[in-house]
Order: structure tokens, then C-alpha cells, then sequence
């Protein structure tokens, strides 16, 4: 019932590399938010979420996500998506989500 | 034909919560826990995890109030009613429109979701069956 | 002196299961879910498990009416209070007094423990401190 | 939420070696009863529990091995605890059940 969140900026790629760890609620997604604000202020780039460790992910999550596409995409950039547990990717094809971000198994 | 034992007959399960964030992932728990008591696959047992996690969403998203939200599990052999219900002003019950995400979710996982209101109750009824259940 | 932002004000969390022994496990897990948000260590949050577990299994030894446990979990930034009530017979209420052990857990567990008798209702009141708390 | 229970007869040792997987309270307890029961009167010899696996117990399943204890001891058999968990091992401990079974660490 807690997030962490590991940032680190790929020189060679030129990406945002973002591994949450824990469950992207409710709860965590404010922090989450803020520190995806952060890092797109700091630099816009792509970025990548690596949800080998992701756990859950919820509407507000989602949300969060969509939300810095948005401002990602003014810049031409885009938010990829790896790793992701069958629970989550679940969540993405029902919500049909799975098209607006680029998904990699 | 042969009669069969029911095991669950309207058992009925409540947990109330106040209405804090940090409060779903308790009920996310409980809610797994119920559901594979019941019977339910580990896929089901996830659907409903995340649709009542999610009805709890909506109304911490909308709600101004504070009051608690309550929970209700019915129980049966080969399905599991579930109630989410909270007290919501008018103003909040407005912007409770808007969220369509959650709600989309959870009509998604859920095999018949319905939505009330009732004199500044607001409640939320789904229906999830147990799909693989013998003949 | 600072003053200290309260995080938890008497908030209520309540769960409700039927009188079977299978739900039990139910209620340990989302004691334990609850406990672990009010920020206990692990080996306080084993007590708190193991203490509201005994009392439900105390209630669910000696009792023959057909009512739900309710369970209610009052939360406070330095401890817990925990009420178990059942509705119990005069009869059920006698054979309980034998159960020693479960009892006896619950003493050796939590700071305080408290037996009530009112009016047809059994209540069990249980409070467990967070000991490492910053003076 | 369930118990398994492995149950073998030690040739060599003459003693029976249980081995109950997963958690041992009111729901789990008559059925773990009722195999104790069986092997006792199958063949009285002293008892092995091995707690490896055994996540949880309660003051039901306690009074199950106290009462299968009873009946050993009508014969001056005796039963052993080893291998159990500190959060199990609290509970002998607590209830002084740890002077009066065999418990090697
Ligand atoms: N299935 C979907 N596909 C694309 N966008 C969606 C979908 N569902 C919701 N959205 C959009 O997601 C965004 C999330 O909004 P919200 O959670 O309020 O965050 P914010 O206020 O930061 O934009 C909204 O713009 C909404 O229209
Ligand atoms: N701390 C203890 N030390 C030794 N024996 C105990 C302790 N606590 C309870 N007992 C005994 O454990 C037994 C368990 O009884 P019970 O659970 O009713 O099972 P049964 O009816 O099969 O004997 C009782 O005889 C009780 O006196």
C-alpha cells in the first residue's frame, strides 16, 4: 500500500527511465504526479515506465499517466511502457489505453 | 436430479471505511480475501478487487462530506453481490458525474453494475458470477 | 512545544462477518491491512492479528444464535481500540466463561482488555499502544 | 485461509512426522483433530510435528495438539514441535505450552 519511485535520465537514449515499485492509487498518485511534473520540467524527453515492479495501477493512476502524455506530446514526445504485469495490461486493453501509449511486452 | 448443499445463502460481509485514500488498499484486501473464500479464479478475484476499489475512488474523488463509505458483500454459492454506498451532497454528487474513467472499469469487469441515488445516498450495486461454476 | 499534526482522529473502520469459521481469516487479514496503516511494527501488528482473531473464535465457540461479529477498529495516531461484539444468549454466554486460553492470548497481547456484558450484547475491548512512538 | 497436512510413520525413529502446511485455527482445526485421531489410533507412538510450513495457529489448534497430547501420554509417548516459526513460537510461549510439548528449536 505504498509507492516508490526509482528516476533516472538515459543519456544514450535520451529518455526518462521511471520504475514504480508498490500500488499507483488513490493514494500515491499525487506523488506520482508531482514527480512526473518534476522531471518533464526538468527535461522534456520520452519517457519510459518500467512496470516490472508495479503492482497496481488504478483509474486515478491512469489518469495521472494520460495527463503527462498530454503535455509530452506538445514537445512531439511519448510515453513508453515495459515490463507490465498481466493485471495492469488488463487494465490498459479494457480502457483501450493500450493504443494511446506504446506498450512492449 | 441432485439436491445440492448450499454453502452460502445471503451471507452478508460489511467493512466501513473513512473516506481517506489510504483506506482502499485495506479494502482491496478484504475484498480479495471474501472473493476467494467464495470461490472465484485468481482473474475474477482481481476484477473485483479492482471494481470496488475503484467505486471507493469515485466517491473519495467527489466526496466533500465526511462520512464514511460502507461496503457490503453479499454471498452466494455461484455469485457475489456487492454495495458501495456513501452519503453525497448534490454538489458533490455533480462532479461525481464527470468521472468516467473508474466507472467505465468497473463495467467493464463486473457482469451487472447499476447506480443509485436515494435521498443523498449514493450507491453503487454490482453483480460478479462465478463464471466456471459446475453444471 | 510543537504541536503535532494529527493524522488519525478517532477515525472508525468497521467489519462485519457471519458466525462461521471460515471468515476469520477474513478478519486477520484486514486487521492486519488496518494495523499496518497506523504504522505498528510487524511484530505488533502479529498481536493485534492473533488477539482480534481469538476474540471472534471465542464468540464463535460458544455461540448457537445465527448472528454476525462485528468487529470495529477506533484509530488514534499512538494506539488502537478495538471493540468485538456479538449478540449472545444467556446460555452461549455461560459456556464462554470456559474459554480460557483464547482469553488469556488476548490478555498477553494487547495493553488493555476489557469483558462487557449488556443487555444480551457480549463486547470485547481490547487497546494496543504503538510502543516506539517519538516522545 | 486453509490447511494441508502431510502425515508419514518413521520406521527407523518409530514416531509418526506430521507436516501441516499453511494455517491451523477454528475453520482447520477439526479436520487437523480428526487426523491426529487417526494415526493414534492407527499406531500410538510418539508425534513429530514439523512447523515449517505452518504459517498460523490459534488457541483451537492449540487445544487439538494439548488433548492428541493427553492421549500420548496414556502411554507415555510423547509429542515434539520442531522447525515452528517465532510468530508460533510466541504463542507456546505465551501459554507456557512450550514446557509442557517438546519444542527443539
Ligand atoms: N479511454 C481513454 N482514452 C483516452 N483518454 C482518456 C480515456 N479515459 C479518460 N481519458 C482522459 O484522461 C484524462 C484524465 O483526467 P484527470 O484524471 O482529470 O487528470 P488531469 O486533470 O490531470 O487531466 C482526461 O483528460 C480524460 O478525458
Ligand atoms: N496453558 C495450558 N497448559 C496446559 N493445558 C492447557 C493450557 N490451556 C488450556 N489447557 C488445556 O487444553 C485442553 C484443551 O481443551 P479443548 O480445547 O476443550 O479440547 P478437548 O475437548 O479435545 O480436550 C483443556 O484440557 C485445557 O485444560
Amino acid at each position: 500500500m505504498a509507492l516508490e519511485v526509482i528516476k533516472n535520465f538515459n543519456d544514450e537514449n535520451q529518455c526518462w527511465i521511471i520504475k514504480p515499485t508498490g500500488e499507483l492509487d488513490i493514494y500515491t498518485s499525487p506523488n506520482f504526479k508531482e514527480i512526473l511534473n518534476e522531471i518533464i520540467e526538468e527535461k522534456r524527453a520520452d519517457i519510459t515506465i518500467d512496470g516490472e515492479k508495479l503492482e497496481y495501477i488504478d483509474s486515478t493512476g491512469l489518469g495521472v499517466l494520460i495527463s503527462a502524455l498530454k503535455k509530452l506530446k506538445e514537445n512531439e514526445h511519448n510515453i513508453k511502457i515495459i515490463n507490465i504485469k498481466a493485471n495492469i495490461k488488463k487494465l490498459f486493453n479494457i480502457t483501450g489505453l493500450n493504443k494511446v501509449f506504446i506498450i512492449k511486452e | 436430479m441432485s439436491e445440492k448443499l448450499k454453502i452460502y445463502d445471503n451471507d452478508n460481509i460489511k467493512i466501513s471505511i473513512p473516506n481517506k485514500p489510504e483506506f482502499v488498499g485495506v479494502v482491496r484486501l478484504t475484498t480479495s480475501a471474501i472473493s476467494n473464500r467464495l470461490g472465484f479464479n485468481i482473474e475474477e478475484i482481481d476484477d473485483i478487487k479492482v471494481a470496488v476499489a475503484e467505486a471507493c475512488t469515485i466517491i473519495l474523488e467527489s466526496q466533500l462530506t465526511n462520512t464514511n463509505i460502507d461496503i457490503e458483500y453479499i454471498l452466494n454459492d455461484n455469485e457475489m453481490t456487492i454495495f458501495v454506498r456513501s452519503e453525497i451532497s448534490e454538489q458533490d454528487n455533480e462532479q461525481l458525474a464527470e468521472k468516467g474513467l473508474g466507472l467505465f472499469i468497473i463495467k467493464s469487469l463486473m457482469n451487472e453494475v447499476e447506480m443509485k441515488d436515494d435521498s443523498g445516498i449514493k450507491e453503487l450495486k454490482m453483480i460478479k458470477r462465478i463464471e466456471d461454476v459446475a453444471q
